[in-house]
């Protein structure tokens, strides 16, 4: 039996935004954008509580239906959880904001895409459910209804070219799904077991485990368009719209990701070897490198900001390789460990505000100039003051300067590299770094650039660039409780500490 | 290290909080603005002055953040870091008051101002940084706060300029970072002053920690100019004039010397870097660059570009002294950091009253312009004696220790560089002052671009005379108790324990 | 060999055909379908462990899971089929572009 | 004896997989889906898995196929030649390109090839977990049910099954998002065939019984609440075709109420426990048999519409084209 405490908070953040996406669908469109920003404050609300939670107790969970793995399903909610859940909470709430303001710039009298709530709200209930969710069907689950709500999102202008970017992007979803729902069946045959603390204590090595390992990693690279499977990400990005976008590279690829780590660090701890680490790194090295390149050939504004996220995912995939000890090490003396897996989680949060924080403000200059061919950013700094700040800041951020949460994450992926003694992933993460520098500077150089042409600013509502704005500046506050949240991280029982201890050969699992 | 006083954060407040808040007006808030920036400046030389007070008496002002595992954000007062400050927070109030009168009435000024207080943050932050993440974290502030600067005007040039001071900038930073990441994953955080755990690793990792040396050096040598990473410099000097005093005089260059200082003294240790003597290959960059920068300047026609590549030679004198050992060469860097910069600062002063005022920026153009502006022809006139190191203007008493270290150290070959560099700095200062006092202008009635009963803006030329008069001070007292030379002499009798 | 491990070894075929299918396929119908293929391999792969562990009746447990895979997976399908659909209205293509 | 039958039947799977993919031309891709979705019931009956060859046979094969058959008429009535069967060009154009054009293809194969021997490999020495019948069956008893399969999905898992109805209103959700359509089309455009409407007035009451009883007998037996779903929706969709549009009968907020009701209940029933100090779908063993009963029955509503809006707004999309 579990010591760990039992709250209903697991349970709520899941249901809440749910709930108000079913009460949205019987109101008009203006109803509909009423609730939904309503309901998206109230899930902000609910999971800042839940974190606060977490943080005072440690821990919790919530057991459904009172049925205990690894019959029932086990909803537990812990430091890595909390911070995915503060993360998409606070991301979510401020384009919440944008989007309520910028459908109604759109088209006054509907207040423009009115299924956008409902969608958004569906999503935010299933990542909230990825993140708590130990059962691993239940998370192939909650991935269906992430990646149904995302592509359905991203279609949601209607237009061909982003339809045919959202067929694609749910083709590889849906591959990249029954993937890893094969290494869950694997995985289920030959434990018995779908619990994933349970898993990690009975999967034995073979050839099954080395397998599902495989598959699931496959399945997962898919969805969170690790390179070479990142070729629907930058169309279905570029073509969304501008909330969507956000909420699509600050979110969504990140929930595939955070399985990803889980069941690396939690799961296939029997399966992996030093070679596994390297190839997903090599992959990951040459998705940064790819990814920069192609950001800095684009000309258009929406495309860059969508390259530009392959290489920050290429940036997650270099932790991997840190996270295996090479045969032989002693298991003591890896002292790499927590660098590099909370390098992971900085990189994910900076880049998911500064990321959200560029799509907002290409949505504004799309709506000041009516396109978003990166000429139209001559003169910014001249028109629109905040935008040019929120673009300036998040692109810093992205670039990994100081005092950026970016610069955090970079600073952390270096230190566990050097520790690691791997320092050939270094000159990746310097020439990754040397590369977004090219393409955001090259944004920032036409933005104090003089017009050549007069072409004429649309008048955009304020609001919008203040949230921009408040996304870009987040990515900076991020840093002030840096040692705080990562105290809390790797004190968390059951992942940082526990997982750290699995890793270094301890025995492992709290219930 | 831990937190003992609020004072240093304070200090960086004065200069950060009015930037951020200029950043949010609006452009007709002049009053309000102008009064922000005064408030700052003027403040954070009472800020500065106080805690020298306080240093003196033997207080000690610590601040510490912790950020993330041994990522630690510290800000310190030592005599170095606070005699870095000073220099910065005094020079940041005269071209404050010269940026006024420059700018006038031109475009942008709010952005304009913000970042000039941002960029004066940033390089107080390096002044006060307690340990190198800190160090590190200001110096790519710096970085960014100065890119709107240097493209400010935005015409193309400006532009282009921009592109070429970021990529070096950024590539810089860029190798910066993989030397303080690597520094730290070998030998954990080190506060400034901390030589020994460096000197104690030195046998278990020599290789790693020279290329460490090397690759933070070369991250700092393209801030200071050190050729071959000078590039940058000349090019950005379509900026205004007041930028390019600040960059040339307290900011960008300055922090890069700064961070040699810092490096080679504070991390490193004297003590390690005379055994090791991997210090030549710096003192021999060094005197390249003196060289070479003279050499340049001998053929530059237009002003601003003939002070830069004066610039690049002479921050090397900072590298130079630094690389030779001994007590005497450091003082001779050190109290080089403040004299180089009041004398160029004086010169750029010079440079942009005359563009401003007659729109003159080749130095073809200037016969005659002794008589046309005799104050900050004057003033410029001091300076270049000083840069020359004519006695008793400033620059001698930096080249004066300098060449003393050399001999001290046996490095003659250093005392040929210096006399050498001294006459290059003849060949390229004397025919403007010839120019301007002894041939007759070419056409007698120009129009004045801007008028003003004195021979251009009050505001312009009050900040030239200061310096002016400043470079001249710190030569004729710098025996006296409490002048740049004596404070230097004392960091450098500590560092080798005298 | 028992009855199970015939289906299981079926089922990796199945998920490696409807693999191949989805990658090679041109036109949108074939790739849906060749994703509901991948799906059919996944659910074989569960029912039959299902099969060999069973006791007094089969493990209830993969059949609810197939149950509720094959209903999320005829979801995402339709959802396909209505994108395959509204892409030939507007534009009359039947494939992806030949770029990929 | 039986090892032949599975093999046979196994191979016979296979072979219409290939098949489905390599059919030259689209209809037959559609008729060998069919035919893949009966062959792969066939083997679930094989297995003992009855529900799931219920849910395969009415879901997968039946109401996907329909879909599919529905859509070829769109497809196959376009006579645009542009990237027509483009599987058909593929023949032709790799003879002028050279045989750098086949690598990829080879290395594709290869890899797949590769792929397929480790996962057999992976199967073959799978250990054996054991599953989870024991467990099951110690708790058959609390769950409120005699069948072990519905247990699972409405007791043990309902987190899941709520879960799985909220991705069938998200999947009708995402098709209306898609674009091109009204929410509830309200045309009346189609031929009132009259053979169509004889097969409608005789089996919307047989499908609608035999709906009742598979929802009912789920308590004890296969059958359950996607089955009835699936098959009251078939009654929407014969309606549909048969000119009479569901969604332009009744009120549009009854229709909504049918789409959310299951979704709803499940979702009210999770917060009541929760409210009283219990687990989300923690049911009191007393009652567990009647609510898991509405539940379903609430479910199977909601599924049927959801299936029938489905249908009828992909339907509706092929009206237009058409016209």
């Amino acid at each position: 039996m579990t010591a760990l405490p039992i709250s209903p908070y697991p349970a709520l953040v899941v249901g809440l935004p749910i709930l108000m996406a079913i009460l949205s669908l019987f109101l008009n469109a203006r109803g509909k954008a009423l609730l939904g920003l309503t309901g998206s404050l109230l899930t902000t609300v609910l999971a800042l509580i839940a974190f606060v939670e977490v943080t005072r107790l440690g821990t919790v969970i919530h057991i459904v239906g009172a049925w205990k793995p690894p019959l029932g399903i086990l909803l537990r909610m812990d430091a890595l959880a909390a911070v995915f859940i503060g993360m998409t909470a606070g991301v979510g709430a401020l384009i919440s904001l944008y989007a309520f303001r910028y459908f109604k710039a759109q088209d006054t009298k509907t207040d423009g895409f009115p299924l956008f709530w409902p969608l958004w709200l569906f999503l935010w209930g299933g990542l909230n459910g990825l993140f708590l969710s130990n059962d691993l069907f239940n998370i192939f689950v909650t991935l269906e209804v992430i990646s149904i709500a995302a592509v359905a999102l991203a279609v949601l202008s209607g237009k061909a070219g982003a339809l045919v970017a959202g067929l694609r992007y749910l083709l590889a979803a849906l591959t990249g799904s029954l993937a890893f729902l094969y290494g869950i069946a694997l995985l289920y045959g030959s434990t018995g077991t779908l619990d994933m603390s349970m898993l990690g204590r009975l999967l034995e090595a073979g050839p099954t485990s080395t397998f599902a390992l495989l598959v699931m990693t496959l399945g997962l690279l898919i969805k969170m368009a690790g390179f070479p499977f990142h070729f629907w990400l930058p169309p279905a990005h570029s073509n969304a719209l501008a909330p969507v976008s956000a909420l699509l590279s600050a979110l969504v690829v990140k929930g595939a990701f955070y399985i990803l780590l889980r069941l690396w660090m939690e799961v296939f701890g029997v399966s992996l070897t030093y070679a596994a680490g390297q190839l997903i790194g090599v992959a990951g090295a040459i998705a940064v490198l790819w990814g920069s390149w192609q950001a800095y050939m684009q000309t258009s504004l929406k495309l860059i900001v969508a390259h530009s996220s392959v290489a920050q995912l290429g940036y997650l995939l270099m932790i991997f390789p840190l996270l295996i000890l090479p045969s032989g090490a002693g298991a003591a003396s890896a002292d790499w460990l927590s660098a590099a897996w909370t390098a992971g989680i900085y990189q994910v949060l900076s880049h998911a505000f500064a990321k959200a924080s560029f799509f907002l403000s290409a949505g504004i200059i799309v709506i000041a100039v009516g396109h978003d061919r990166i000429e139209s950013l001559r003169d910014l700094v001249g028109h629109m003051r905040m935008t040019a700040m929120a673009i300036g800041l998040a692109g810093v951020s992205l670039i990994g300067l100081p005092p950026s949460g970016g610069f955090v994450g970079k600073w952390m992926l270096l230190k566990g590299i050097f520790l690691s003694g791997q320092w050939w992933w270094a000159p990746v993460v310097l020439t990754g770094s040397l590369l977004t520098a090219g393409y955001i500077f090259m944004l920032l150089r036409l933005a104090f650039a003089p017009t050549r042409k007069k072409e004429p600013f649309q008048l955009v509502p304020k609001s919008l660039e203040v949230v921009a704005l408040l996304l870009a500046v987040a990515s900076y506050l991020i840093v002030l409780p840096a040692d705080q949240l990562i105290q809390f991280l790797e004190g968390s029982e059951v992942f940082g500490a526990g997982v750290e201890t699995l890793l270094k050969g301890g025995a492992y699992g709290n219930y | 290290m831990e937190t003992t006083s609020l004072l240093p954060v304070l200090i960086l407040i004065t200069s950060l909080l009015p930037g951020v808040v200029i950043l949010l007006l609006r452009e007709e808030q002049v009053a309000l603005r102008t009064f922000l920036n005064l408030f700052g400046a003027v403040s954070k030389v009472a800020l500065v002055a106080w805690a020298f007070v306080g240093y003196l008496r033997g207080a000690t002002y610590d601040f510490v953040f912790t950020l993330a595992p041994d990522l630690t954000f510290a800000l310190s007062l030592d005599a170095l870091g606070l005699f870095f400050a000073a220099l910065s927070s005094v020079l940041w109030l005269i071209t404050t008051l010269y940026a006024i009168g420059y700018l006038d009435k031109g475009p942008h000024q709010n952005r304009f101002f913000a970042f000039f207080s941002l960029c004066v943050t940033a390089s107080t932050g390096i002044a006060l940084s307690g340990n190198i993440i800190t160090f590190f974290i200001f110096y790519e502030f710096l970085t960014l706060s100065t890119y709107p600067l240097v493209v400010h005007k935005g015409t193309d040039e400006a532009v282009a300029a921009g592109r070429t001071y970021l990529w070096y900038t950024i590539g810089g930073g860029t190798i910066l970072f993989l030397g303080v990441a690597g520094l730290y994953a070998i030998a954990g955080p080190i506060y400034f002053g901390q030589t020994e755990i460096i000197e104690g690793l030195i046998g278990e990792f020599p290789t790693q920690l020279i290329i460490l040396f090397f690759l933070i050096l070369a991250g700092l040598g393209v801030k200071a100019a050190l050729f071959p990473l000078h590039g940058w410099l000349p090019t950005s000097m379509v900026a205004p004039a007041p930028v390019s005093a600040l960059l040339h005089a307290v900011a960008v260059v300055k922090a890069g010397a700064f961070g040699i200082v810092r490096l080679v003294y504070d991390v490193f240790g004297v003590g390690l870097a005379e055994e090791m003597n991997y210090l030549a290959v710096l003192s021999v960059l060094a005197a390249i660059t003196i060289v070479y920068g003279s050499v340049r300047a001998l053929y530059q026609d237009d002003f601003k570009k003939r002070l830069a590549f004066s610039t690049v030679s002479q921050v090397s004198y900072i590298a130079l002294g630094v690389a030779i050992p001994g007590a005497l060469s450091s003082t001779g860097a050190i109290v080089h950091l403040v004299h180089q910069g009041i004398m160029k600062i004086t010169m750029f002063f010079a440079a942009g009253n005359v563009a401003e005022t007659y729109g003159y920026k080749k130095i073809s153009q200037l016969n005659g312009m002794g008589r046309r502006m005799p104050l900050t022809m004057g003033a410029f006139t001091i300076a270049v004696f000083g840069m020359i190191g004519l006695p008793p203007v400033a620059g001698f008493i930096s080249k004066w220790y300098l060449g003393l270290g050399a001999v001290e150290a046996g490095s003659y070959w250093v005392v040929l560089v210096l006399l050498t560099s001294s006459a290059l700095n003849a060949a390229y200062f004397l025919p403007i002052l010839y120019r301007a006092w002894f041939c007759e202008p070419d056409q007698e009635v120009v129009e004045r671009l801007r008028s003003s009963r004195l021979e251009t803006q009050a505001l312009m030329l009050i900040p030239v005379v200061i310096t002016g008069l400043l470079s001249l001070a710190a030569g004729v007292f710098a025996a006296v108790n409490g002048s740049p030379l004596s404070i230097a002499r004392e960091i450098a009798e500590k560092l080798y324990l005298l | 060999m028992e009855t199970y491990q015939i289906y299981s070894l079926t089922s990796a075929v199945l998920f490696v055909i409807g693999l191949g299918g989805v990658f090679v396929s041109k036109h949108f119908i074939k790739k849906i379908i060749a994703t509901t293929i991948m799906g059919g391999g996944v659910f074989l792969a569960f029912v039959s462990f299902a099969d060999r562990d069973a006791l007094s009746f089969a493990d209830p447990v993969p059949h609810a899971l197939v149950i509720t895979g094959i209903v999320v997976a005829v979801a995402s399908a339709s959802f396909a089929l209505a994108l395959a659909r509204r892409i030939f209205q507007l534009s009359g293509d039947e494939s992806f572009s030949s770029d990929k | 004896m039986s090892i032949v039958i599975d093999t046979l039947l196994a191979l016979l799977t296979i072979y219409l997989a290939l098949q489905c993919l390599l059919a030259p031309r689209l209809p037959q891709t559609v008729f060998m889906f069919f035919a893949f979705g009966l062959a792969l019931a066939l083997a679930w009956v094989r297995l003992g898995a009855v529900d799931v060859a219920i849910t395969e046979a009415a879901v997968a094969s039946g109401f996907l196929g329909v879909l599919f058959l529905d859509a070829l008429q769109d497809f196959s009535l376009s006579a645009s030649p542009k990237r027509r069967g483009a599987d058909k060009d593929s023949a032709t154009q790799p003879e002028k390109q050279g045989w750098t054009s086949y690598l990829p293809g080879v290395a594709l194969g290869v890899g797949l090839g590769l792929f397929l021997l480790i996962a057999l490999e992976a199967t073959w020495k799978m250990p054996e977990g054991g599953g989870l019948t024991a467990a099951a069956e110690a708790q058959l008893p609390h769950s409120g049910v005699e069948h072990p399969v519905t247990a699972v999905l409405l007791n043990f898992r309902a987190y899941d099954t709520w879960l799985e109805l909220g991705v069938i209103l998200l999947g009708l959700l995402a098709i209306y998002a898609v674009g091109g359509v009204k929410l509830y089309p309200r045309h009346n455009n189609v031929a009132n065939d009259p053979v169509l409407q004889q097969i409608m007035w005789f089996f919307t009451p047989v499908l609608f019984l035999f709906g009742a009883f598979l929802l009912y007998i789920g308590k004890s037996g296969p059958g359950g609440a996607f089955q009835a779903g699936v098959l009251w929706g078939s009654i929407g969709i014969l309606l549909h075709l048969g000119g009479k549009l569901v969604f332009s009968v009744i009120p549009r907020w009854v229709g909504q109420v049918l789409l959310t009701v299951g979704l709803s209940f499940f979702l009210f029933l999770g917060f009541f426990f929760l409210a009283r100090g219990a687990a989300v779908f923690e049911y009191p063993p007393a009652y567990a048999g009647l609510l898991i009963l509405i539940v379903e029955t609430l479910a199977a509503i909601s599924i049927a519409t959801t299936l029938t809006a489905i249908f009828a707004t992909l339907n509706q999309e092929n009206k237009k084209e058409v016209n």
